[in-house]
């Protein structure tokens, strides 16, 4: 499941979609909305995409991660839209028969997302200032 | 030739909307549309460089075709995650 | 949490558990009985444990993951008894700042989990037989 | 000195019983009661050097004193997960 949705991700339907008699393991990553970031704090984040494109980057590193892994099932959902402390941005799920090679296959879907896949965040401070995340920009 | 570019995050913002028309020459490559949006837009200027364009669904590298195509986007490195 | 259990593991509870607004990454790892090893079919497998001294180790790796990762929180939940093809065995959550120090933790607790913790599974072979699995015995 | 010992998996099958009562001699170590134990359940020699020995919740190293304790346990290699 590739999906990318503006409600909260329901990170147990995904978890329960990758598991398969054929897994001996499962690891899911999330990513959350951490409060402190190097000494500042949020108050939420705004998170947008290009839709299309994100969409087929995630289909593209699936497939990736099917190449490198034997990838039972896998799933991403990245949550776009207006997140509070502690919301769940993101969900990577993956199932392999192996436990590194699922626990390989599940960092490098998120190591690349955060690379590759046009989605952004913009930082809600609680001093009351907004700031696109825009790494190395 | 006329397109209509696709901004998003801290692009859209400097540019004060979603998409952007601008004027292409014939044959123009990725190289040529970053010049031609800092002129379009020279607030922009200061993350130029770092400024990513699509093709497509695809990331364009300098010498990428991009006249005459209708689903080009710019944006600023992604953050998602 | 640290739990040994004879009843379906919530990993959807425990995930919850562990997530926090000073957590950026959480990590969840599921063991899940496979149907095939080695070219050889299990239908069952059955697993046996010295529930004491596992809840000490269990909480001694937790200690050690703390240790050495900036762990938020973390769980671990073993189940016992007769469990079925695609069953959860094992869950680990651990959630952390960053990715990377969950993705670790995560994976030294499983690693670690399965080199010291008094817990044998005894395999139910499709032809009928038995066998406690015993590495390197 | 009598003492019981918990056995677990293949070591509980091999004894028919989930737990065991064995002599110790003063002093013993948990070399000293790997012996006695192959000589108490001989069905163990094939498995006998790579049995764990644990004095309360800790693995025991072969000098390690089990003499008088009463929480000992003996198991083959773990497999959970």
């Amino acid at each position: 499941m590739i999906q990318l949705t503006h409600l909260p991700i329901d990170f147990a339907a995904l978890t329960e979609s990758v598991r398969s008699t054929q897994a001996g393991a499962v690891v899911v990553f999330l990513g959350t909305v951490r409060e402190m970031t190097q000494g500042r704090q949020t108050v939420a984040l705004d998170y947008d995409a290009y839709p299309e494109m994100a969409e087929a980057k995630l289909k593209e590193l699936e497939a990736e991660a099917r190449a490198k892994w034997p990838v039972i099932e896998a799933g991403i959902v990245h949550r776009l839209g207006h997140l509070e402390l502690g919301d769940v941005s993101v969900a990577v799920a993956v199932s392999c028969p192996h436990r590194h090679q699922a626990f390989d296959a599940g960092r490098f879907l998120i190591d690349r997302l955060k690379e590759v896949v046009p989605i952004w965040k913009k930082e809600n401070w609680s001093d009351g200032s907004t700031e696109w995340v825009h790494p190395g920009s | 030739m006329k397109t209509v570019l696709k901004l998003f995050a801290r692009a859209r913002d400097l540019a004060g909307s979603p998409t952007l028309e601008i004027e292409l020459p014939e044959s123009a490559t990725a190289a040529d549309l970053r010049l031609v949006l800092g002129e379009r837009v020279p607030s922009m200027q200061p993350i130029l460089s770092s400024l990513l364009i699509a093709v497509g669904n695809d990331y364009a590298v300098p010498t990428t075709l991009v006249a005459g195509r209708t689903d080009l986007a710019v944006f600023p490195p992604v953050s998602g995650g």
